[in-house]
């Protein structure tokens, strides 16, 4: 374990690691864009220098490994002349489209112009022009024209996902990212790209001009579209969600995380959400709020012999404690566990996907068999063609994108004499239901989801889009007799 | 679509068990390619290269566009280089391969209407002490004046 | 006072053959060498003071002592990737006497424990691959490769390897890059070739005449070598002379020898009688000589460093009063910006700026400021980059500017040349 | 502000006084009626009054030479906007040399303030501050002003075109 000093301060880091490392442990600034945790060292933006004690060259920290009793810093003058150097070789072919990049706002660029940089421009030369609005496919489009060449994209197509669309075409200002022939950009994981595109080369086609950076807020919670519990961070404003991005964490998913987990964020959003009780009634749907509903469930309920409950494997572990226990207590021990694709359930491709598309399938298993119940999906369908049931209440999912066997299951819990789902989303396949009781989405509660690894994770609530939407919470509250709604819902956090 | 010969899928195979990494044989394949496919690289060529080999078509592309020897348009059948790198330059090259130009009527990279000729510009060929030295396909001309350039041109018609 | 060392059977045809170059004492260094330890050889070679003959100068034995002292699987390259402007020697070596540098590498390759070697030839070099290819089977027919080399129990393997145009790989990690079938970049250091090189394995790269005098050390000993050429720079060395002399060509001189002297005596003086100007005494990217300058040098490493400059690859270029040296800066940044690799930003960019800077100055557009930009510019792209070809482009450009400055202004200021009307 | 009057003996009396009064007004009523070019007042709103070229009235979306916005959507002077009345919605244009622009720009010209801000921020020149304010309307609905208003209003006479094109931008390597 070498000890170096960092700008004065003293720091140990790992046998092995580079100086800018060292920086990052210690929270001292250093100007960087090739550099980046989860991908090899490339070394070519030149602007992590270093002056390094009894080496007068200056040295970059990102390939100079840490020798014992190193003293290093970035703050000299001589330090700060060469990246304001390096930044000007990096701007003086890169054009002026702040007002029409995405990046902006959040952009490496104009961060170090602002904390290195301002000063006048001397280029007096033509820009060297090359490819603008390149279409990489679904996902991504491409600017090389802003590109700096920092190659991390090209590195994450080699090193993370091992698909090689992307590489560096051509030599010396000439050099242009791309895929071959501008063939589509379409693995699995591609806006990790966009991501660590240290300006706005790479852009998100879904994220695409639809919001400025800074009109975003943010918070971070865990991803919902799989049992791999990528932490995230969910940015919206006051129109509703916009994108995730992948929070780094070693343990469970690096820095990265796949295409289809950046869609979780859609269904939060107001015009997919449920925002009504509804309860089908003689003359048709009548409309109510979600309390009342709940409350007509429970009375409904307390006529009922034969309740079952159906549990996906979507909501948070102290909604399932709690509800579970509700339950059982109060109308019997029919749980059951709704698994949406018993096929392709264990899959698993080697990067971060998993075949389990619920987030907290563990935690939920984890209370099932806390509360002894062991239940098989075949008995609930036998039971179901068998007319025993005669009420039964499904938690439904949020993610129906994962669900491709909603409407055949909803069929199915037809048969109930009675059906009561449990929503954050509308469905067209629910407008039979009896009752349809909206509930929070993952991105406005708090609670716990446990990964495929048993890790077990917080979410982080963010605003609430449908305030008068239940959890499990405040409904076994209702189901054990309180007609208050918990002060965990609508009356905390902010609203959008 | 761009197929190589029998023999030049032979000489890929070759080339990738010569070298101990088979990236190595990409060099070598895309000087076969080029001698087949008309002097210069096609994007097909490419895929078939890839296809033929398993290594990745944006490698290939890359390694392609890196080195200035592989053409990436149609060449005619004698790619006339001339030297205009520092030595050559003091001796009329630049002026040499205008002059070479405007008798072709062409430009540089172009190819001429006969489908004969291209005249590039190109750095150092290593040949500064009989300056200038013109390279047609893998010949070096050396000590070029524009009589011997007419000549050569005559020459190769 | 030519040293005929390496270039003594240059101008004979028959050298070029197999038996043509045993006749006059073709591999017979070779069994000398097989006598010996290699640890012996690396120890006559640094003792020798034989420095590595492609630019930077580095003591070969020295590099050799770097590679890991284990039986680790090793590569011996030779750089034949002759690019710099002005440098044709290694050309004129392997067309001239292909076996010599077959020879060198083969007693190099046991010296180091190298077991495979490639020889990286440029692209353009089409006739050398032919010879060295054509020397390559002979030798194998004759038995110096391929297994147990005369009976001595070592094998070595030598293949050619063509590239396809590109300066950059001319420098030994951009030439590794190459080889493995990649864009020729250089690479991070460290970590270092001698340890990790050719597919991560430890890899010796040396040029072509490096290689070929390891042949006349172990022949004439570290003190036969050493009566070259001066205590720090010893040995012969062979200079390309091109530009404004009335017989450019390979010359080999002792090192130490005086500029004046190459350019008097061997190279015939100057042409037409003309006056001498200034001199580029390493490559393009050596910091130029000025007439005043070019009467004190002497061609060895420590001299021309003392004067700013360096011995480069031994690319001499004459130039003479009649040049005009806007121009030529224009022509030498031109090729920087065409041939950097486009890894560093500081290369990529300032290639590129430098060069448009002066393209602006000779189209008549420049601005005074210009000068003290392009001065600065440079100075930033210098030591800022992965490899040395940013320093390439900023010395010149530095040293253009500090030794013909008032010729800089006249063009901005007239708008055309001072030296052509 | 206090005046001091000079006690005279006339102004002890009441109708001197009001002669005198009279007289003026009575002087420029001849000569509001004779000269009327010199008359201080308008007859708003027949008469309007003319405002320095620097008045910073209703906005103005400037347009290309081809008649299509400037605008690119950048947002800085919604960003800007003190009051927040500037909406823009931004989509993808069919020319990758123009890339983005708005397909919806609304300000609320009830909610705005007039500071100029928005002027300011503009990094292409696309929006000004015109001379023209007084734009009567019959509900809130009609103050709010979308592209068709604020770039193509019949007084600007098909839009007020700037000066820098596209194309001398991109010659201009800007």
């Amino acid at each position: 374990m070498p000890k170096c000093t960092v700008n004065g301060i003293e720091v140990e880091v790992k046998d092995g690691a580079t100086v800018i490392e060292a920086f990052m442990k210690t929270n001292e600034s250093i100007a960087h864009y090739c550099w980046h945790p989860g991908l090899s060292v490339a070394g070519v933006c030149r602007m992590c220098m270093v002056e390094i004690e009894g080496n007068p060259r200056l040295q970059i920290a990102c390939n100079t490994p840490v020798q014992d009793g190193m003293v290093v810093y970035n703050n000299s003058e001589k330090v700060k002349e060469a990246v304001e150097w390096t930044l000007k070789f990096h701007l003086i072919n890169h054009p002026l489209d702040c007002p029409i990049c995405d990046q902006a706002g959040e952009c490496g660029l104009q961060e170090y112009y602002m904390s290195h940089g301002s000063y006048d421009s001397e280029m007096a030369e033509r820009k060297v022009k090359k490819h603008k609005v390149v279409d990489l496919g679904e996902k991504v489009v491409l600017d090389t024209e802003r590109c700096i060449l920092c190659s991390r994209c090209v590195r994450f197509t080699d090193e993370v996902t091992k698909t090689n669309e992307l590489g560096i075409f051509n030599r010396g200002d000439r050099s242009e990212i791309g895929t071959f022939e501008n063939r589509p950009l379409n693995n699995k994981y591609s806006l990790n790209t966009v991501d660590i595109c240290p300006v706005g080369a790479l852009t998100s086609k879904d994220f695409r001009f639809r919001q400025r950076v800074w009109f975003l807020k943010s918070f971070e919670t865990i991803c919902q579209g799989c049992s791999a519990g990528c932490n995230v961070q969910a940015y919206y404003n006051e129109n509703g969600f916009y994108r995730v991005k992948p929070v780094p964490n070693e343990e469970v998913n690096g820095h990265w995380m796949c295409d289809e987990g950046r869609d979780v964020y859609k269904f939060a959003n107001k015009e997919h959400r449920l925002v009504s009780g509804i309860k089908k009634e003689d003359s048709g749907l009548s409309h109510m709020a979600p309390g009342a509903a709940a409350v007509q469930l429970r009375e409904d309920l307390s006529d009922t012999k034969k309740a079952a409950l159906v549990l996906t494997g979507q909501y948070t572990t102290e909604e399932y404690l709690k509800f579970v226990d509700s339950f059982t207590k109060n109308y019997g021990n029919e749980v059951y566990h709704w698994i949406n694709n018993p096929k392709t359930f264990d899959d698993f491709d080697g990067i971060l996907l998993r075949g389990d598309k619920n987030p907290n399938t563990v935690g939920l298993l984890r209370v099932l068999e806390g509360k002894g119940i062991k239940s098989s999906w075949a008995d609930l369908e036998e039971k179901l063609n068998s007319g025993q049931i005669e009420h039964l209440v499904v938690a439904g999912p949020e993610n129906l994108a994962v669900f491709p066997d909603l409407e055949e299951k909803v069929t199915l819990f037809g048969q109930a004499q009675k059906l009561t789902v449990l929503t954050p989303v509308k469905s067209k396949f629910y407008e039979s239901a009896d009752y349809q009781i909206p509930m929070k989405s993952f991105m406005e509660k708090d609670g716990t989801f446990v990964n495929h690894k048993g890790i077990e994770q917080k979410l982080g609530r963010g605003p609430i889009v449908v305030s008068q939407a239940l959890t499990l919470l405040d409904l076994s509250m209702i189901l054990d007799g309180s007609d208050f709604i918990s002060v965990n819902s609508a009356s905390m956090g902010g609203s959008l | 679509m761009f197929e190589l010969s029998p023999e030049g899928k032979e000489l890929v195979k070759k080339e990738l068990a010569r070298y101990e990494d088979k990236y190595s044989a990409i060099i070598p394949s895309l000087y076969q390619i080029q001698k087949e496919n008309e002097g210069w690289v096609s994007p097909e060529a490419v895929d078939h290269l890839s296809e033929l080999t398993g290594i990745p078509h944006s490698h290939i592309n890359e390694v392609l566009k890196f080195y200035t020897m592989f053409n990436l348009k149609p060449t005619g059948k004698y790619h006339i280089q001339v030297c205009c790198n520092i030595t050559c330059s003091m001796f009329q090259a630049r002026e040499l391969t205008d002059d070479l130009c405007q008798k072709l009527g062409i430009k540089e990279g172009e190819v001429s209407e006969d489908g004969r000729f291209t005249v590039s510009r190109v750095e150092c060929l290593g040949s500064c002490d009989n300056a200038p030295a013109v390279q047609v396909n893998e010949t070096y001309h050396d000590n070029m004046t524009p009589e011997k350039m007419d000549t050569l041109i005559s020459e190769l018609k | 006072m030519e040293a005929k060392l390496l270039s003594e059977h240059y101008s004979d045809d028959s050298y070029i053959g197999l038996e043509g170059y045993k006749s006059k004492g073709g591999y017979a260094e070779l069994k000398t060498a097989f006598k010996m330890k290699p640890e012996e050889i690396i120890e006559v070679v640094k003792q020798s003071g034989l420095r590595g003959r492609g630019g930077a100068g580095f003591p070969t034995g020295v590099k050799w002592g770097f590679l890991p002292k284990n039986g680790e699987p090793r590569y011996l390259l030779c750089n034949a990737d002759e690019g710099e402007p002005g440098t044709f020697k290694d050309r004129v070596m392997m067309e001239r006497a292909p076996h010599q540098l077959i020879e060198g590498m083969i007693i190099s390759g046991f010296a180091v424990g190298s077991h495979k070697a490639y020889i990286y030839v440029r692209g353009e070099y089409m006739d050398s691959v032919r010879i060295l290819e054509k020397a390559i089977q002979e030798a194998y027919a004759a038995g110096y490769l391929g297994k147990n080399i005369l009976g001595s129990g070592f094998d070595f393997d030598l293949d050619v390897y063509r590239g396809a145009g590109a300066y950059i790989c001319g420098e030994e990690t951009g030439m590794i890059s190459s080889l493995e079938g990649k864009k020729g970049q250089p690479k991070l250091k460290p970590p270092f070739p001698a340890i990790q090189g050719y597919l991560k394995k430890p890899t010796i790269v040396n040029n072509v005449e490096t290689l070929a005098a390891v042949k006349y050390i172990i022949r004439d000993g570290a003190e036969g070598y050493r009566k070259y050429g001066t205590e720090k720079s010893a040995g012969t060395k062979l200079f390309s002379v091109s530009g404004d002399v009335n017989k450019p060509g390979v010359y080999e001189v002792p090192l130490g020898y005086s500029l004046m002297d190459l350019i008097n005596n061997e190279c015939g003086g100057m042409r037409e009688g003309r006056k001498l100007k200034a001199v580029i005494p390493g490559g393009s990217s050596a910091p130029v000589l000025t007439a005043e300058e070019t009467g004190r040098a002497t061609m060895d490493y420590e001299c021309l460093a003392e004067m700013g400059s360096m011995l480069g690859s031994g690319a001499v270029i004459i130039i003479d009063e009649t040049r005009c040296m806007v121009d030529m800066l224009k022509v030498i940044l031109h090729f920087y910006h065409h041939e950097s690799c486009g890894q560093c930003t500081p290369c990529r960019e300032g290639t590129g700026w430098l060069e448009k800077i002066v393209r602006s100055i000779v189209d008549g557009n420049g601005r005074l400021q210009d000068i003290d930009l392009l001065n600065r510019v440079a100075e930033n792209m210098k030591g800022r980059t992965i490899c040395a070809l940013s320093d390439a482009a900023a010395l010149p450009t530095m040293s253009f500017i500090q030794k013909f400055r008032e010729e800089f202004e006249f063009f901005i200021r007239e708008g055309r040349s001072q030296v052509k009307g | 502000m206090s005046i001091v009057k000079k006690e005279n003996s006339l102004s002890k009396w009441y109708l001197p006084g009001i002669l005198k009064g009279l007289g003026i007004t009575f002087r420029n009523l001849i000569k509001n009626l004779t000269s009327r070019d010199e008359m201080l007042t308008l007859n708003y709103p027949e008469e309007k009054y003319e405002y320095g070229p620097r008045f910073k009235g209703n906005h103005v979306l400037t347009v290309k030479k081809d008649g299509s916005l400037r605008c690119t959507a950048c947002m800085l002077c919604a960003t800007n906007c003190p009051a927040d009345c500037i909406t823009i919605v931004a989509a993808e244009h069919d020319d990758p040399s123009v890339e983005k622009y708005p397909i919806n720009y609304e300000i609320d010209i009830l909610r705005c303030v007039f500071c100029g801000f928005c002027e300011e921020a503009c990094p292409v020149d696309a929006i000004r501050m015109g001379p023209e304010w007084q734009v009567p309307g019959v509900n809130g609905a009609s103050f709010i002003n979308n592209i068709s208003e604020l770039a193509y209003r019949p007084s600007l006479g098909g839009g007020i075109k700037t000066v820098l094109d596209d194309e001398e931008r991109i010659k201009g390597g800007i």
